[in-house]
């Protein structure tokens, strides 16, 4: 699978993407296993109020299963327009 | 689709005349443009995307505003990349018999674009932007 | 003053890139074009008007916008004479720091022009307008 | 005192404006002076839910003073934008 971060969460975890193998079943289960990745994972997840999820490049939430999922992307709150 | 997302700079009277061409049944046409304030600090800003949501996005935005306003034609054009103060980021354009169908749905595009669209806005003295409230509450009336 | 009444067509390009020329305060520039519609029976309009009050009235009426919305800046032409299907009659721009502004602005200007400035339109098949029942009501969202 | 018609009002009345004497206090007296005039006046003023007036450049009602007053407008419902 492949996971994505923009904006401060990139520059936080320090890449703007990651091949990730995984056997969370949904967005929650994978933050959780991120944030044990180290302090820059965790410092990036800290406030999941700010952070907003996609799923295959669609707008959800952290309950979203990962079933057939090809592409997971975190980001703050946008601010386009 | 009538959606693009590009680094390059757009010319507002040149779409206008380009939906307008070659037909005399729009009675309303409403153009939406925003442009990079220069606030104090940094006058330059970064807009960070996510290709392909972007377009997706953007498409989403276009169709929903077709299903509920009788649209003759729409447009929109978002650039991404470094921008200076003056700056033209964002073009709505909405094409339809009457007036009030043209503001609203130019209305709607623009609400649902500044906080449901992927773009981030980095300004070169102050950091990332903070999504506004008010923002999210413009979604409200929509509903 | 930033309001002309004139027979000349108007070029909404280069209205909007003077009215954000030499600035970097804008954050939104909202335009408003009204056309002749291609109506079956006849395709061109005469547009009479007042000449003096028509003035007035779009003077009275940008002064009551400005009062109302925080706008940087405000155009307003209105052509008359005689219009061929396809033309361009009208047109409003307005400038503001915030999305919100500048398009209620526009669309304040737009409903009270509307009905409130002395043009009447004249097709070539089917003669005088009749004034549209819901150009009156939608003063009533501004009172 | 100038009176202008403008639209149908002026069609129907034959002249765009005119040089009217009156001691007419109000524009509803100097209507019904108008329509006394004859058929064409009759006509022009039979509807007069259909009939704006404007004096000295301004919208107002029938109900208006003519005191001091240079110039009345009778117009049908505008059509602008």
């Amino acid at each position: 699978m492949q996971v994505l971060y923009f904006a401060w969460m990139r520059e936080r975890i320090g890449v703007p993407k990651e091949k990730v193998v995984t056997s969370a079943a949904t967005v929650a289960e994978l933050v959780e296993e991120l944030k044990a990745r180290g302090e820059r994972y965790a410092m990036a997840f800290a406030d999941m109020a700010s952070v907003r999820v996609a799923v295959d490049q669609e707008l959800t939430e952290l309950s979203a299963s990962l079933k057939g999922v090809r592409e997971v992307a975190f980001f703050p709150p946008m601010t386009g327009g | 689709m009538a959606v693009s997302v590009q680094a390059e700079d757009f010319n507002v009277g040149a779409e206008m005349a380009a939906m307008s061409a070659g037909r005399a049944d729009i009675g309303a046409l409403v153009s939406f443009t925003g442009l990079v304030r220069d606030m104090a600090g940094g006058s330059e800003m970064v807009l960070e995307h996510y290709p392909g949501m972007t377009e997706k996005a953007l498409v989403s935005i276009e169709a929903e505003a077709r299903g509920r306003w009788a649209l003759q034609d729409c447009r929109i054009i978002h650039r991404f990349g470094p921008l200076n103060a003056g700056a033209q980021i964002v073009l709505v354009l909405t094409a339809s018999p009457h007036r009030h169908a043209a503001f609203e749905a130019a209305e709607f595009i623009m609400d649902f674009l500044k906080s449901r669209a992927p773009f981030w806005k980095k300004e070169a003295g102050s950091g990332w932007v903070d999504a506004r409230e008010a923002d999210e509450t413009a979604l409200e009336r929509w509903k």
